[in-house]
């Protein structure tokens, strides 16, 4: 496969109540632009120096990278994902064997997954909140009022 | 995934009787996670026998009263704690276990269920925690490999003690014969999770001891005592009328705090 | 002319007056009981919603408990309001009263035939009137809110992160919530 | 002879299955025997007129686990229609050997789950603003009628007093 592109579909875990771990998937899907078989590809993700192992689809030329973490560990932020092909993934772990810098491998692909962090369920926080907050602005007032009262 | 090389935990010192039972369990468990049923004869034999009913030791002549369920030679069955290190498991948290069945036969079989229970080092038979019945009612035909995933949570208050974790599996053949396999049945040790504080419930705490201050703040700022030294722009008419109109019905604490009141004024009240 | 009517009430308090104020402070009229009966009521009550459709309580099984707690928190929310309006009455009535005077000296110029005591009496009478009124609407005001502020804070936040289960959080919230009104309304 | 043995577990990351929310499926493949497993390939299947795919290949491969070692596979699919339904296993074929023995597998099935709709779902978990709505118009006039009155007379008198 020469000169291969990907177009990629991520996702994270954004509701708690929904999951009970947060999950991240890149899906990407390879075409070769100077010929060749793109479903045959043996690829390698790093996500922040952790290697995750790439799945193909059975048929065609789809890809993914899929893990999942703790929702406390998975803090919001962005996840970049970089793709090597074989000889790259070898590169990358002597570069790391040898102490020199990671960065100077190029992966075939990169994505980056911006995880806006899970969100707790909306109810415990949220709407009671507002009251919670609405009936200490007044009682507080009332306070202020009770204070113009006495003197 | 787990890999507990080699060291036998610690056992409590009381649990001989159950030694024998556990033993061959653990020799052949010692270098992996799984525990092979391949050469089952001696290990599930001794498994069995314990988990019999009203095992005393004599366990012979209970043999002939109670019909033994051993496993099946056509089935292979694999255990692995998902989440946990078996000779460790944490008190009050769910405990994973994947279970694999491979049918080696050349008829169906029926995997009923899992039956869990936590028992007492010194006496087999007494039961520390029966848990739930994992139910899986699955066929599984001649050369196919399945997996079956069992959690249960153990008490919370197990730990920093040993007990014997029994987990058997009753599967059916198609001609209805029943069989049994010990999964697991070994002296396991419960530590204690300290998990005293996460993050989110020291924040929450952090918010309520904030709101309890601001309660307290708040009333101490209006306590009658102190709001005297307060004044805001639409007090003016009481502040106005602070020399000219009597005070008498005011509490004699407030009075005291407050300038410039006569002591004829007091008097009046006191 | 300020100066004038400040003056006026000054010193014009006699015993007899104060003791017939104190009289009208500590004995409610019927109406003014009824009043804080059923405003006690309506507000203990409100909880009943929340406990029922946020809370998820069916309202047929706790229903003697809703009762119950309602007319307990009833009661001392009542309490409460007797409390602080007799707190902030007479101070009220003090701080009042140089703008009432103010405002019947307009009348008083009209009419002419009164003399000085009965102009003061009535202006104390409306005095009284006014800041009975002002000070039983503020009580009830203020003892609404810090009712809610206590019942939301209680069952919404603090038993609700400690996952008390629903019997007692309402139970705690209305023992808590009433017994804080209490305490507060001595201050 | 050394043997791959794979282990299996699919499992429902949600609490809650609600019509038209995300169902968050993730598979792990654990490598329990004592040679490497080689082409591995797990299927499974989500039936169009009760899921909507919304991330993740239902089909996928494997070149090798290792021994010791697991690997996961996340799907992402959404119900269409409320009820129950039966997740079953999801199937693994693997050659387990280097002399090329074939092995299907199955993992574990996570059985009878009910899905709710999200109406149902949200009656119990939304932010109930409508309950809460009701309690604001039920709280608005125990507080507001009083407070009416003390501050209009309140008001009143004061800023006559300012006035002056």
């Amino acid at each position: 496969c020469r000169n291969p592109s990907a177009t990629f579909q991520t996702y994270s875990t954004r509701e708690r109540l929904m999951s009970s771990e947060t999950v991240f998937v890149a899906e990407f899907e390879v075409s070769c632009g100077g010929g060749g078989d793109a479903a045959t590809l043996s690829l390698h993700a790093d996500v922040n120096g952790k290697h995750v192992p790439v799945v193909r689809s059975s048929e065609g030329n789809k890809y993914q990278v899929s893990w999942s973490e703790t929702h406390s560990d998975a803090t919001a932020g962005i996840y970049p994902v970089k793709i090597y092909d074989e000889e790259g993934y070898a590169a990358l772990r002597k570069t790391i064997r040898i102490g020199e810098d990671p960065n100077s491998v190029k992966p075939l692909f990169s994505v980056n997954i911006d995880h806006k962090g899970a969100a707790r369920p909306g109810f415990v926080v949220q709407t009671e909140f507002i009251a919670m907050v609405t009936i200490f602005v007044i009682w507080w007032y009332a306070n202020l009022a009770k204070g113009w009262l006495s003197e | 995934i787990l890999t507990g090389p080699g060291g036998i935990v610690a056992r409590a010192e009381e649990d001989e009787i159950v030694e024998e039972a556990a033993t061959a369990a653990d020799e052949d468990d010692d270098e992996t996670t799984v525990e092979e049923d391949k050469e089952d004869g001696e290990e599930t034999k001794s498994a069995s026998e314990t988990a019999g009913d009203d095992v005393t030791g004599e366990g012979d002549e209970e043999e002939e009263e109670v019909p033994e369920i051993k496993p099946s030679p056509d089935a292979d069955t694999n255990i692995l704690f998902t989440a946990q290190n078996e000779k460790q498991l944490p008190s009050g948290k769910l405990i994973k276990v994947l279970v694999g069945f491979q049918n080696n036969g050349d008829q169906d079989f029926i995997v009923d269920n899992l039956d869990a229970s936590l028992r007492f080092p010194q006496d087999y038979t007494y039961f520390i925690q029966n848990f739930t019945l994992g139910v899986f009612d699955t066929l599984v035909p001649p050369n196919q490999h399945r997996s079956f995933y069992y959690q249960f949570m153990s008490g919370d208050n197990l730990g920093g003690r040993s007990f014997i974790l029994t987990l058997l599996l009753n599967y059916k053949s198609a001609e209805g014969s029943e069989f049994r396999d010990a999964l697991f049945n070994q002296t396991v040790e419960f530590y204690e999770i300290d998990e005293f504080f996460d993050v989110e419930t020291f924040f929450l705490y952090v918010l309520f001891s904030a709101a309890l201050g601001l309660v307290v703040f708040v009333i101490y700022q209006y306590m009658p005592s102190a709001n005297k030294h307060r004044s805001s722009p639409k007090t003016e008419v009481g502040t106005q009328g602070d020399d000219e109109v009597d005070k008498s019905w005011l509490p004699m604490d407030h009075l005291n705090g407050a300038p410039g009141k006569s002591p004829r004024k007091r008097k009046t009240k006191s | 002319l300020r100066r004038r009517i400040h003056i006026m009430p000054k010193g014009k308090f006699t015993k007899e007056e104060e003791k017939l104020l104190e009289e009208y402070s500590r004995k409610p009229t019927k109406r003014t009981e009824w009043l804080y009966y059923v405003n006690a009521l309506l507000t203990a009550a409100i909880p009943i919603w929340l406990a029922w459709r946020v809370l998820q309580m069916d309202l047929v099984t706790y229903g003697i408990l809703f009762v119950l707690m309602t007319l307990f928190s009833a009661y001392a929310i009542a309490f409460s309001y007797r409390k602080v309006k007799d707190n902030l009455w007479h101070k009220i009535a003090r701080a009042r009263r140089p703008a009432i005077a103010k405002e019947m000296a307009k009348q008083f110029a009209e009419n002419k035939k009164l003399t000085k005591p009965e102009k003061d009496d009535k202006i104390q009478w409306k005095a009284n009137e006014v800041s009975d009124r002002e000070a039983t609407a503020f009580s009830i005001f203020y003892n609404n809110v810090l009712f809610m502020l206590v019942f939301l804070g209680i069952s919404f936040y603090i038993l609700h992160s400690f996952h008390v289960a629903l019997y007692p959080t309402y139970v705690l919230c209305c023992v808590i919530g009433n017994y804080l009104i209490l305490c507060l309304c001595f201050v | 002879e050394d043997e791959a043995l794979l282990l299996s577990v699919k499992s429902i990351l949600n609490d809650h299955i609600v019509t038209g929310k995300d169902l968050t499926i993730l598979y792990r493949i654990y490598n329990i025997g004592s040679s490497p497993a080689t082409a591995i390939s797990l299927q499974d299947d989500y039936p169009e007129d009760i899921f909507k795919s919304v991330h993740g290949l239902h089909s996928v491969r494997w070149e090798r686990i290792a021994p010791g070692t697991n690997v996961s596979h996340t799907v992402i699919v959404s119900p269409i229609s409320d009820g129950t339904y039966n997740f079953t296993a999801a199937q693994i074929t693997y050659t387990a050997s280097e002399s090329g023995r074939q092995q299907v597998a199955f993992s574990s099935a996570p059985g009878q789950r009910f899905m709710i709709t999200s109406r149902d779902f949200d009656r119990h978990y939304s932010p109930h603003v409508f309950d809460w709505t009701v309690f604001g118009l039920l709280a608005a006039p125990v507080i507001l009628v009083p407070f009416t009155i003390w501050f209009l007379s309140y008001h009143h008198y004061t800023k006559k007093e300012k006035k002056a």
